[in-house]
């Protein structure tokens, strides 16, 4: 059933305090979620440490309302500088963290707590991003040295440097594998995303998504795919989000690569950068901003005269204290949304829908 | 008729010869000058090419020689970024100043040997390296 | 040989023995002539210094002569030289009873040493010893020395040539000074050296001091400057070479320079005489006149009523000595002088130039420099002399007045109309100031010349007649000006200039009384109507004041008698009921100004002033006309502020300060339905009544209280028989009383407060009639809650049986006796209501119902016993009496009494008032420390001679901490806890910090908790304010610092929350002072507080006040220097 | 590090002096005095220029009406005019004000810092570096950059 305007409200189940500087971002454990293991996420600071934070299985009643959240582990004293960003590997055991001190560690989960097995080092400066591919086999950063690096995981957490990606003129913000093909997307400080794909261990940029083809016209902070991974969304320090297909129709022959084109630009709602978007598995786009608000975006199935378009499901004002750096869904099939903010604190929301019945 | 003129003529004239001494002059002072400096900037622009080339050559023998003695030391990758190296540095337009793809070659080979040292986990660094990040950009 | 630290005890030694100088010489003998040079140095400065010890001791001529000679031939032996100076210095200094060195030796020495001596190679010490040897000589031996002639001067010349050491220096230019002193003839043989000499004195000027702060020579630059001037004017043969140094220093553009040049100048034009003088004078005249320009910036011309009698230039250095030089050299040669500044072209330029601007402000700066400049040389010159005034007044007065618009002709004949067209003439302004300073300077000699009581102003001067023949339409101007003009320049000058017409010494005045009278009468209209223009009428009560003062002080009769009936007279009259036009704090000004500027007139209106106080009541209680209520309530200040410190300061004079006092009484005592409700009225009688009491005399002051006495004795509903004075009759008189006492009639309460404000300002000496009786009438009025009976009694106790020898007089009553009847007090209340005595002896325990009852019922008289006991006992603090710990002990009790412990469950309702009100008669308790601990203005001070031990504050508080803090620790009741706390906050608020910081280790746990109590109510945000102070006092000293390291955590939490104490914005703004105070301890104790600190600071920077905000800013400054480079938090 | 100053010789102009406020007693006990124009400027006027001993004030680097404050939306913005139009030192300028402002502003504030329009050769550029929380938090962990914003900051003589 269809979720519409003022049909659910956003209830904040917890706020999570325990980091002492601002919180850049968070990111949820894939291979949690489910009935036997609780949810995780690992949220990564300021203070230069990495927190691991898990759900308490709440034998009560099911409703995830109830249960509390705590600290699991600090990863600390590897990282001499802020911590970025960081990224689960699809089976949930690594979590690859980039830093700006130049260098990207990767810690495995050893029966609870996590250990340091590897750091990657290559970049001549600030990482910002680190995103592992679907298969778990590939890993890629940016940074400010304007470059996509790509490394391939060997046996013993070794990982060997796979390609050395040069093509945006400014610092790199975020890079993320596509959720099913082995595609890179990296978004810049130069407005513009970068679609790299292979032809046998030989990387190229294969599109670039710039104001040209109604690209961003300022920095592209941060991208999602949809659950199928045909639509993309990318917000931007323009105020805008955009939305992009991929266009399977004109499929380019040989590589069977299909080019991305631009369906349309949510604009008109924020108006302070937006720092993270993130696409739920049931289509509601979560949105993050300089302007302490959250905002929830969903398809527009009347509207379709001209087009798709996307519109308002609700909007959280004062989500925050201030700045909001990451919104990100949870797995599993409860409404779970958590935000990281400049305040240092990250906060749990459950988007409960009024109507009976959750949405698909 | 003709001799009037003639005889005149230098003293009419005047102006224009002495400017088009003084020019000469000047001209060849100039490229005297220009050869000079040009030279001075050649010389230290090739030495530098040179020594970074020469550097990343080391680098190339020294690793071809460890595969020889062991081939399965490094990854097929990495002896194939390696060779790929070894073919830009044999690509550099040594002789050829002038020719545009210089730059492009040694950016290739930076980034290449960047690539190596990444995967072999050594901390190589060419010292005379441009580093785009100075202390005060940000 | 003696070590130089041995050598001391040695000559002790020597000099002890009787043994005389000869026989020590035979003694040393081989250490004199040794020729090892130390040995023999060593030996000879030995001999040298018993010598100077022997100062005293008679030597006969031929040891003298032996001696003198020895050291004379040694002054050649420069390995030995320091002792040959010693010991010449100390045989040519002796004085004449012990035998003094004959002239042919002091001749030797002289000689010896001009010829031995290469002073200038010697070390600072031996050089000084040298110059003091060179000044003994020239002092002692003139005669001897003076033949000498060229050979001396050359010597000295050499000896003084390029010396460095200030010291030195010193003694060089007196040498030089005494040296000049001995050959006095223009020809003789020093004329020749004079231009060498002088040369190497010149170099020396301006002098410039660039010796180090650090060794301190005792010599500062300006007594180099002085003698090097001494020097420099001590003969009139270094005229040809000092004054065209000076003039040409005195061009230069340094400021000292300058100074120093001017003060030579002077010095030198009073001894170089003037037929030297003379050739310089224009010269000189130039430079001054130079000088004056370029020294005077803006004039800092404040039109102000201060600035009125003061200089305009005050601060100008430079301007001062240029003028003095100026008024030297006019006094040494005014003709001369006088003809170059009558002629000066520059000062005619300015005066022409004045006519072309009418007022101040159009003048150009520079013009106004220049014309202040002018006035300045003008002043000076008139000053100098009567023939000068005559001069300066004869070439510029007829000017000045010619552009005024007082023309010659307006002289003559009837001025009627010229009046009508001068009044409507505005007055040029250039003219009238420079005619005001002409008038002042006159003003200036003539007042000066009388003072030394010669005549020489005599009627027939110049001056003298053109000013009688203007004074009469200069008064009129400058009137006219007052009125017409808007421009402060205009008014200033014009009241100054009345001011002077009207300050002519009487005798001389060319001013005639009539006019005086009309400047008078002028200035008082301005007083009575223009009291609006704000300027002009502070500026004329200011002329008024001194023209008072400057009569009463030549008391000149005939004007004072004017002044008096115009001036004080009116100005009395004012303060009388029916004018209501002015303003009457206006008055007041005006009133208590004129009084203040003569004992006269003082006297006068201090009559004129009770008398409208009396008529004032008189209209409040006879025809209830409420609006005279404020107007006395303002005399009455005005009275007590104004006028009686005044009196007392200008020579007591007990009838004034007694019939105030006096004649209150009597009125009250006169009318018997005398009621004025006013409280605020009866404030300010009592404070006027007490400080009239408290400047009395001892006898005056017996006298009062007598009087008050009857008052309260015979005329009020009062009881005050003798037989009251035991204490079992006095319960029931006592309950009888009480029951009277809830309607108090407003006459016994006036009574009966005047009485206490009496009893609260008499000295210790005084005699309280019957003072058994009163203190019962006071415990019981206290116990109605009348404060002022409360502060009597303090009072009493305080002074009691303390005569100024300190010994007990004769009194009907002890001390002791009167704190037994105190206390007693307290017994029988018990025994009325239950409450006190239970608290102070056996804490709670009021088993019964019915009980409780009554002390539900009277809770209230316990509460203000306590509040008058505490009076009592700030009495027995002050004397440093031990009964204050009794006293201290019974608010201990009632804050340690716990309500909780009254049965009365059943009836809840009852309980619950009856908790509020214990509450409260703790609360009572609690300030009662504020009182005893806070200095008071209305009673127990200096001002009422109360008996105030040093340091009382100190020892309270060092006897209640052991006592409070056990008792803070222990206190388990939450209410008696937080009661405690208050007390506690009260004494450590009102002790010294530095009693404080001593004991700060062990205070501050408690203090701490005492904020965090004091945090949770707003009404104790002033305490809180206090005690918070302490502590940042604590915090902000290095000691206390340390004290606070310790517990470096807690101080921290406490201020952290204190940030946001939302009652008081001073509170946070303190407690941020705190914490940046904090950030200065070891980092390795707050470090781990940093992340609290700045959390709660970065709130702060959001609060809704600035100052807080500001003060949180570098606060966060301080502790992120300390914290990491995070931005966040 | 620039070896040599980039304006060697720059205009000072005149401090302007400090409007006293109104005594806090004045001020009613619970009265609010909302952050206003003047507070603001008094943060930042102090600043020293990164290469000349002088305040930014005293350069005219910043005025007081370069500067925007609302306090109801938690909005400053400040526009500052570089001494010389191809100033690489603005970006330390601009770097200065948005550390100033953050230790002194609430958290609530959001700040826009920005050259004044047309003052400067690559205006859009640092305008957007500037306004790149990002790259101005990585500045702020880089030593030498700390350091010379601290110089800047560091409470002045006078």
């Amino acid at each position: 059933m269809e979720l519409y305007e003022g049909a659910c409200e956003l209830k904040l189940l917890q706020t999570l305090e325990g980091h002492t500087d601002r919180v850049w971002s968070l990111v949820w454990n894939p291979a949690t979620g489910t009935a036997e293991t609780p949810l995780v996420f690992a949220s990564c600071s300021g203070d230069k440490t990495v927190r691991i934070w898990e759900q308490n299985p709440s034998p009560s009643s099911s409703s995830s309302s109830h249960s509390s959240w705590n600290c699991k582990a600090v990863l600390e004293d590897t990282h001499t500088r802020t911590v970025r960003s960081c990224s689960w590997s699809p089976s949930g055991k690594l979590l690859a963290v980039a830093s700006f001190d130049a260098t990207t560690s990767i810690w495995e989960n050893v029966g609870g707590d996590f250990e340091c097995v590897s750091t990657l080092e290559g970049h001549e400066n600030e990482v910002k991003s680190v995103s592992w591919n679907a298969s778990g086999t590939l890993l890629a950063t940016c940074g400010r040295d304007k470059s996509v690096w790509i490394w391939e995981a060997q046996p013993g957490n070794e990982f060997e440097c796979v390609s050395v990606l040069q093509g945006h003129s400014q610092d790199v913000k975020m890079v993320l594998w596509h959720p099913t093909l082995d595609v890179l997307f990296s978004c810049s400080y130069d407005n513009t995303v970068k679609v790299w794909a292979d032809d046998d261990d030989d990387w190229q940029c294969v599109q670039t998504l710039g104001e040209p083809n109604n690209g961003h016209s300022s920095t592209v902070w941060a991208l999602s795919f949809n659950k199928t991974g045909d639509k993309m969304v990318t917000c931007s320090d323009d105020l805008t989000l955009k939305i992009w297909e991929m266009d399977s129709t004109s499929m380019q022959s040989a590589d069977g690569y299909a080019p991305w084109r631009h369906l349309c630009t949510i604009t008109g709602y924020h108006d302070r950068t937006i720092f993270s978007v993130h696409w739920s598995s049931e289509g509601i786009i979560a949105s993050g901003a300089a302007d302490d608000a959250i905002r929830f975006f969903v398809e527009d199935k009347d509207g379709l005269v001209d087009g798709p378009s996307y519109k308002l499901l609700l909007k959280e004002e004062k989500a925050h204290g201030m700045d909001i750096n990451s919104v990100q869904w949870s797995p599993g099939e409860k409404r779970l949304l958590a935000s990281a903010s400049d305040d240092g604190t990250i906060k749990i929301w459950e988007l409960a829908s009024l109507c009976t019945g959750n949405g698909y | 008729m003709e001799e009037t003129e003639d005889m005149f003529e230098s003293s009419l004239n005047l102006e224009e010869i002495h400017f088009k001494e003084g020019y000469a002059e000047g001209y060849g002072h100039g490229l005297d000058q220009g050869k000079e400096e040009g030279q001075q900037v050649g010389l230290k622009v090739g030495f530098e090419a040179g020594e970074e080339l020469g550097f990343y050559r080391g680098c190339i023998i020294v690793w071809n020689s460890v595969i020889q003695v062991d081939p399965t030391r490094f990854s097929d990758r990495v002896q194939k970024m390696i060779k790929q190296m070894d073919e830009l540095v044999a690509k550099y337009p040594v002789m050829d100043p002038e020719n545009e793809s210089i730059q492009e070659v040694m950016d290739g080979l930076r980034l290449k040997f960047r690539a190596v040292c990444a995967t072999l986990n050594v901390k190589l660094e060419y010292i005379g390296y441009p580093k785009t990040a100075q202390d005060s950009e940000f | 040989m003696a070590e130089p630290s041995q050598l001391s005890h040695l000559i002790e030694s020597f000099v002890d023995s009787s043994r005389s100088p000869t026989q020590q010489v035979r003694e040393m003998q081989m250490y004199l002539t040794t020729t090892d040079n130390i040995i023999r140095a060593r030996g000879i400065l030995l001999l040298a210094e018993v010598l100077t010890c022997l100062a005293t001791k008679p030597l006969d001529n031929a040891t003298l002569h032996s001696l003198i000679g020895f050291f004379t031939d040694r002054l050649a032996d420069w390995k030995a030289l320091r002792g040959a100076l010693v010991g010449c210095l100390a045989l040519m200094r002796r004085k004449s009873s012990a035998g003094v060195v004959t002239s042919t030796d002091a001749k030797a020495v002289a000689e010896s040493f001009l010829q031995n001596l290469q002073v200038q190679s010697l070390g600072q010490h031996d050089r000084k010893l040298c110059f003091e040897l060179l000044e003994c000589l020239l002092e002692h031996y003139p005669n001897t020395v003076t033949p000498m002639g060229d050979e001396l001067i050359y010597g000295i010349c050499e000896a003084v040539d390029s010396e460095k050491d200030p010291q030195c220096l010193m003694l060089t230019f007196h040498i030089v000074e005494v040296l000049v002193q001995l050959f006095p003839d223009t020809s003789g043989p020093f004329a020749s050296f004079a231009g060498d000499l002088f040369e190497i004195l010149s170099c020396y000027f301006p002098i410039h001091f660039t010796h180090p702060r650090g060794e301190d020579l005792g010599i500062k630059r300006d007594d180099l400057s002085r003698a090097l001037m001494l020097a420099f004017s001590s003969t009139p043969l270094f005229e040809p070479f000092a004054i065209p140094l000076l003039l040409e220093k005195l061009s230069s553009s340094l400021p000292s320079a300058k100074l120093d040049s001017l003060k030579y100048l002077s010095s030198c034009t009073s001894n170089y005489g003037p037929e030297r003088m003379a050739k310089h004078a224009r010269a000189i005249w130039l430079s001054i006149k130079d000088a004056l320009y370029t020294s005077l910036q803006e004039p800092t011309l404040s039109f102000t009523s201060e600035s009125l009698d003061g200089l305009v230039f005050q601060e100008n250095e430079i301007a001062k000595e240029a003028l003095t030089l100026l008024q030297q050299v006019i006094m040494q040669n005014n003709g001369l002088f006088l003809s170059l500044i009558v002629e000066d072209e520059d000062i005619n330029i300015i005066l022409n130039a004045v006519p072309s601007y009418e007022s101040y402000n159009d003048i150009p700066l520079q013009g106004k420099l220049k014309l202040f400049a002018a006035g300045c040389i003008l002043s000076i010159s008139t000053k100098t002399s009567v023939a000068c005034c005559n001069m300066i007044f004869e070439s510029f007065f007829p000017r000045l007045m010619e552009i005024l618009g007082l023309s010659e002709k307006n002289l003559s004949g009837d001025h009627s109309p010229k009046d009508n067209y001068l009044i409507s003439k505005r007055l040029n302004f250039g003219a009238l100031y420079l005619s005001v300073e002409l008038l002042a300077a006159c003003r200036d000699l003539i007042a000066g010349s009388t003072q030394i009581a010669c005549k020489s102003v005599s009627t027939y001067e110049t001056s003298y007649c053109m000013l009688h023949s203007f004074s009469n339409l200069l008064t009129k101007a400058f009137c006219s000006t007052l009125v017409t003009s808007h421009h402060d320049a205009d008014i200033y000058f014009g009241v100054k200039g009345l001011q002077i017409l009207a300050t002519f010494p009487g005798d001389v005045s060319p001013v005639p009384i009539s006019e005086f009278e009309n400047i008078l009468i002028t200035f008082m209209s301005i007083i009575t109507v223009n009291f609006k223009k704000t300027l002009l009428w502070r500026l004329t009560l200011k002329a008024l004041m001194n023209i008072g003062s400057f009569i009463d002080r030549n008391n000149e009769s005939e004007k004072i008698l004017i002044y008096m009936r115009i001036v004080v007279e009116k100005i009395v009259s004012l303060v009388s009921l029916d004018d209501v036009t002015m303003p009457f704090p206006l008055k007041l000004e005006a009133i208590s100004g004129i009084g203040t500027s003569g004992l006269n007139y003082m006297l006068h209106i201090i009559q004129g002033f009770e008398e409208a106080i009396f008529a004032n009541l008189s209209e409040i209680y006879v025809h209830g006309n409420l609006k005279s209520a404020k107007i006395t309530i303002w005399l009455l200040e005005c009275y007590s502020n104004k006028l009686l410190p005044w009196i007392h300061e200008n020579g007591v004079f007990e009838e004034v300060l007694l019939r105030f006092p006096i004649n209150i009484w009597k009125q009250i005592e006169s009318c018997v339905d005398f009621s004025v409700p006013e409280k605020e009225l009866l404030d300010a009688m009592m404070t006027a009544m007490k400080h009239a009491v408290a400047f009395c005399s001892e006898e005056s002051q017996n006298e009062i209280i007598q009087k008050a006495y009857n008052v309260l004795s015979s005329s009020t509903s009062f009881p005050l028989k003798e037989s009251m004075a035991l204490t079992i009759p006095f319960q029931l008189e006592g309950l009888q009383l009480t029951q009277k006492m809830d309607n108090l009639s407003c006459r016994d309460e006036w009574i009966l407060s005047l009485f206490a404000s009496v009893v609260i300002a008499v000295r210790p000496q005084t005699h309280i009639p019957n003072v058994k009786v009163i203190l019962n009438l006071f415990i019981t009025t206290l116990l109605k809650g009348h404060v002022p009976a409360a502060q009597a009694l303090g009072s009493i106790v305080n002074k009691f049986g303390k005569s100024s020898t300190g010994s007990e007089i004769s009194s009907d009553c002890t001390l002791e006796e009167a704190l037994d009847i105190i206390f007693q007090l307290k017994l029988w209340t018990h025994q009325d209501n239950g409450a006190l005595l239970r608290c102070s002896v056996t804490g709670s325990e009021m088993g019964h119902t019915d009980l409780c009852q009554a002390v539900v019922n009277n809770k209230l008289p316990q509460i203000l016993a306590i509040t008058g006991l505490s009076w009592i006992g700030k009495g027995l603090l002050l004397r440093g009496h031990d009964k204050v710990k009794d006293v201290t002990m019974i608010f201990l009790e009632c804050l340690l009494s716990n309500g909780n412990a009254l049965p009365l469950s059943q009836h809840s309702l009852e309980n619950s008032c009856e908790q509020d009100l214990h509450a409260s008669v703790m609360k009572s308790a609690a300030d009662a420390f504020r009182i005893l601990m806070s200095d008071s203005e209305v009673c127990l001070n200096r001002k009422f001679h109360a008996i105030i031990r040093p340091l009382y504050k100190q020892r309270f508080f060092s006897t209640m901490m052991p006592i409070l803090r056990p008792l803070i620790m222990k206190s388990d009741s939450l209410l008696s806890r937080s009661m405690l706390y208050g007390a506690f906050a009260h004494i450590i608020s009102e002790t010294p910090l530095v009693a404080v910081l001593g004991e700060a280790k062990k205070l501050i746990p408690i203090l701490l908790d005492c904020l965090f109590m004091l945090n949770k109510d707003a009404q104790d945000k002033d305490i809180l304010y206090s005690l918070l102070l302490v502590l940042s006092g604590i915090l902000t000293d290095k000691d206390g610092q340390e004290a606070v390291v310790d517990n470096a955590h807690l101080v921290i939490n406490c201020l952290t929350g204190l940030i946001a104490y939302p009652h008081m914005m001073l509170v946070r703004e303190t407690a941020i002072q705190c914490l940046v105070a904090m950030s200065e301890l070891p980092h390795a104790r707050i470090y781990p507080m940093r992340i609290q600190v700045l959390q709660a600071i970065s709130k702060a920077l959001d609060d809704s006040r600035r100052a807080v905000r500001q003060e949180a800013v570098r606060c966060r400054q301080a502790w992120a220097s300390i914290a990491s480079r995070s931005l966040h938090f | 590090m620039v070896s040599e100053l980039i304006n060697a010789n720059p205009i000072v102009y005149e401090k302007k002096e400090r409007r006293a406020r109104s005594a806090p007693i004045a001020v009613e006990e619970y009265a609010v005095e909302p952050i206003d124009q003047q507070e603001v400027f008094d943060h930042v006027r102090d600043i020293k220029d990164p290469e000349h001993p002088y305040s930014l004030e005293e350069l005219k680097v910043i005025t007081e009406d370069a500067i925007e404050v609302d306090d109801q939306q938690s909005y400053v913005r400040i526009t500052f005019t570089p001494t010389v139009e191809h100033c690489s030192m603005a970006t330390i300028i601009g770097l200065c004000l948005r550390v100033k402002l953050l230790r002194s502003l609430p958290s609530r504030y959001k700040v826009d810092i920005r050259v004044a329009p047309g003052s400067h050769a690559s205006e859009s550029a640092v305008n957007k570096q500037l306004n790149d929380k990002e790259r101005v938090a990585a500045a702020l962990e880089n030593p030498n950059l700390v350091d010379m914003v601290d110089e800047c900051l560091a409470p002045s003589y006078d």
